[in-house]
């Protein structure tokens, strides 16, 4: 490769071609570093979001919720280690990209700053916020940068089971008892405006938008992803006979599309500057758990720097 | 209640005991490989749990109004003293050492216990042994290596691995205890014969610690009580919180 | 529900809850002198609970079946949803420098608002106010001392008493919020007008974190939603416990 | 007073006419060091003992149960401090008998050892642990050390009330439904032997018995007070239609005192070289609570030294 010039050409090239950068690609410092953020942001989404339902795991109505649940658990920490490694091959290492995330200078979705406040909040989780991080992530299986593509792509298997396993939940809920036909209401009613808020705001308001669809890391805008989700909920709301909470929400007719009320984007906007009901918890049991760690961590690296030590004695020796 | 099934319910109380105290630690271990390792030992013991209590259930027999008690029955609608358990298994969590410790000493009990059960003369504990078998021999590999590290890491490391090991020794005995009820089920070949187990329980424990450059506590006086249904005072609560959801809606399928 | 039960469960919900919070301290305490205050408190906090509890069963009257719901009713059967304490007082335990932070800033509250409430219009409200601000003076005595004690201790200390007051500050304005089920409560003069507590509660406050050489926190986005049974992930955890054993058995009388 | 011989002399008269030893007076060595011990021992099993019953405050099942049980172990904590003040007048300051409750040089009542199971355990514990106690304690109030003795007073009037609300919860749930009555059984079953073994071992078995009595420090012998529990409690079991779990229990009609099957004295003598039920999280709460509370205790510490030099210097300047 020749100058930067060329390495622009190519690089723009494989993008028109909606062909896939790999690491060893030349890219732009800002496509790497928007990346980056994207990437780990995503994947502290997977490691925090294990809390509000980690919360549930114990108390679990049943043995198969309780193992179902614990799968689920288990899944997104999977997905977070999957996502960092795709974050690493762009150069950043996890102990930085968790440093970023423990100080506050990374975020994650802000959707985990909320509180899991009964069991059928498992299931509106795994219904509305799985649904709607699936309206997102489905698209990035195609984002041009391949790590990131590819656990995309493992990732939405996962979690289209996850979603139906929610729904599953909130099946079983809304044909059950009075108690847990209100439970399931109570859930809906309070996870149905911050779901439709995980789009972000309105594309007209939206900062990264246009360079990051020029990138193929964006492929929609938020206002139609969230149209698209909240089209393909309501009916499934309706199938279980529960109201969504929105007086304002109803079927246009000439378009086909559903017509939601207005969102209140200072509340959201409130949420993500850490003033969610539970922003201060999720931060707190995350960096209680690194820190609390840190001697676990280092005996693991001072046992294995004495294995190296005695293996490289060993091979001197040989 | 017949000792075919109180056998059963011992075998998958540790189960499913030693699973609700490993879910209390995720997204609170030290690193999140260890959040999917303890969750995936959870799964795997809650699959045990499931498999035994729905085989005691159909031993047990029809209850009066002709339904077999099923998996949830057990789980969630005992009693404190119907939970037979050995006290390892529902000790409350302490720091990664104390975790990994009685997880290392009830794995080290686990795979020999299963390994003999799969000759068990009773053909569905002999299939729980042949699938747990495998399970558990990740399970324990998981837990010897990080004995191993943290015995053989850093002075702090080694002084919380070694105060672990010290602490919870006195609960080991109680694996290993048979009585009355066991006795008819271990000459019939039903039940493994604990000083067998035993015997490959104490050569794995001491070479792990041996390697992990610990100390091998010596035997002292045992604690016990928890196969016959006397607990900790911690007990109390780890049931309450398990059962509190099913128990505030009777008769609801979730 | 009638606004003066919303109103008087949220008084009692609110010493109950506190008082629920200082018993997980009892016999963990740094000296046995606040293993007793602590005691104490708790136990002047379940006697409001009780006449408060009380007083709402009288006020909703009776039942379909006849009966007046008592005050083990409201403890013991309400759900999660219908708890209407404030955020500050579910507050899990955190150190030392927490309990008596969380102490300190709800009896500057409670003193105040049972001083407004001994001229309330409602003869039952007015006669628990003229109780409660005895005790109330007494827990006050005892909080700020150690507020002050703490911030103008130690180094440690110092720091830990004032990440304390910082992390609590943001469940503070729920104190003095009020809505409609109030308002006809406050224009009738059953009600405390919240902003005349506030007054006083912002007096005491700054003047003992000065005395303590500790920083006013700057007023924030303010935590909210417990008056309206929205509660922390917490909360359903401390009513599990609180209410297990009655729960396990309805109907009974101990 | 002239030598230590009429020191001696004067002592003895003391103890002989039934008088009280005050702080002042001269006493053996040997008399003030089995005080502090006795009395030490003494405040740390009110200090322990408020764990067992600590255990049920947050389930008490009413509220009136829940504010009984709470002024009961706030009266344990004052009881504790009581003694402690009763142990200090004779030289050694609370801070060191702490010290060696903590490091095991000196004990508490064994009973409170095991664990408390159940609700019914809070009955059973007021019941017949406070009942086994206060056998053993009204003796005391004329114990021949005056501010031990006093302590007693104060104590024995707190604990008969503990022991009617113990023994309330118990006739609540003997009278309650067929789960309470099985409870209350289970209650009655674990705790019985350890309470009638609170007395100690059999007096032929019993070392500083002798000296004790001729002191006026202990008053009758541990049979004794056992058979006059046992006669006391009996009754009161049969009232409340529960089964002691003694099967050769038995009234001797000649004598009129119920005669007891053995007492496995190796448990006994187990339970007191630590290895209860609970003896390990007994002093791991005790320990846990006095170490993690230390930057308390120094923080008021310096507080008052900071208070002190302050009014030293104004004092100076005024």
């Amino acid at each position: 490769m020749g100058t930067d010039t060329t390495a622009l050409e190519h690089f723009d090239a494989l993008i028109d071609a909606d062909e896939r950068i790999e690491p060893s690609d030349w890219m732009p410092d800002r496509y790497r570093e928007t990346l980056v953020r994207q990437i780990a942001q995503h994947a502290h989404s997977e490691i925090i979001g294990m809390q509000p339902e980690g919360n549930w795991l114990t108390r679990a109505p049943s043995l198969r919720r309780k193992a179902i649940l614990t799968a689920k658990v288990q899944d997104e920490a999977g997905h977070g280690l999957y996502l960092y490694g795709a974050a690493e091959t762009l150069g950043t290492p996890r102990e930085e990209l968790l440093d970023r995330l423990h100080t506050g200078r990374q975020k994650y979705s802000s959707i985990f700053n909320y509180a899991t406040l009964t069991w059928a909040d498992v299931g509106a989780i795994g219904w509305l916020v799985d649904g709607a991080a699936i309206m997102n992530q489905v698209p990035l299986c195609r984002c041009s940068y391949g790590p990131y593509a590819r656990a995309m792509v493992r990732i939405c298997k996962e979690e289209s089971f996850h979603q139906r396993q929610g729904f599953q939940i909130m099946l079983e809920l809304s044909k059950g008892t009075d108690a847990q036909r209100a439970m399931a209401q109570d859930a809906l009613d309070r996870w149905w405006w911050p779901s439709i808020m995980m789009f972000g705001p309105p594309d007209a308001e939206s900062v990264h938008g246009d360079q990051n669809m020029r990138w193929g890391i964006k492929r929609f805008g938020n206002d139609e992803l969230r149209q698209k989700f909240i089209d393909a909920t309501v009916p499934q709301a309706d199938l279980l006979g529960l109201t969504i909470p929105d007086p304002d929400l109803h079927l246009d007719e000439k378009t086909g599309h559903y017509v939601h009320g207005p969102i209140d984007w200072d509340h959201f906007w409130d949420v993500i500057k850490g003033n969610g009901p539970a922003s201060r918890e999720r931060m707190a049991t995350r960096v209680g758990a690194h820190e609390g760690g840190a001697w676990v961590r280092e005996a693991a690296t001072a046992y294995a720097a004495k294995r190296a030590a005695a293996a490289g004695q060993d091979g001197a020796a040989a | 209640m017949a000792p075919l099934v109180t056998y059963t319910l011992r075998q998958g109380d540790r189960a499913l005991v030693l699973a609700q105290r490993l879910l209390e630690v995720v997204t609170h271990a030290p690193e999140i490989e260890e959040d999917m390792a303890l969750s995936n030992l959870a799964l795997d013991l809650i699959g045990q749990a499931r498999a035994l209590y729905t085989y005691a259930g159909e031993v047990e027999g029809p209850t009066a109004d002709g339904s077999v008690r099923d998996e949830d029955h057990y789980a969630y609608w005992r009693d404190q003293h119907e939970f037979v358990n050995p006290l390892l298994v529902e000790l409350p969590n302490g720091d990664f050492a104390q975790v990994i410790g009685r997880q290392f000493l009830h794995d080290a009990y686990a795979l020999p216990y299963w390994q003999a059960m799969t000759s068990s003369t009773d053909a569905t504990l002999s299939a729980v042994a042949g699938k747990a078998v495998k399970e558990t021999a990740y399970h324990l590999r998981h837990s010897h290596s990080w004995v191993v590290r943290l015995g053989d890491g850093t002075e702090e490391s080694h002084t919380r691995m070694q105060d672990a090991i010290d602490e919870l020794w006195r609960y080991t005995g109680e694996l290993f205890e048979s009585d009355e009820i066991e006795h008819e089920l271990i000459a019939a070949g039903v039940a493994a014969d604990p000083a067998g187990v035993r015997e490959q329980w104490h050569s794995t424990v001491e070479a792990t610690l041996a390697e992990a450059t610990l100390d091998l506590p010596d035997d002292g006086p045992m604690q016990s009580g928890g196969r016959a249904g006397r607990h900790g005072e911690s007990f109390s609560y780890l049931l309450g919180e398990m059962q509190v959801v099913a128990r505030a809606h009777p008769g609801a399928t979730w």
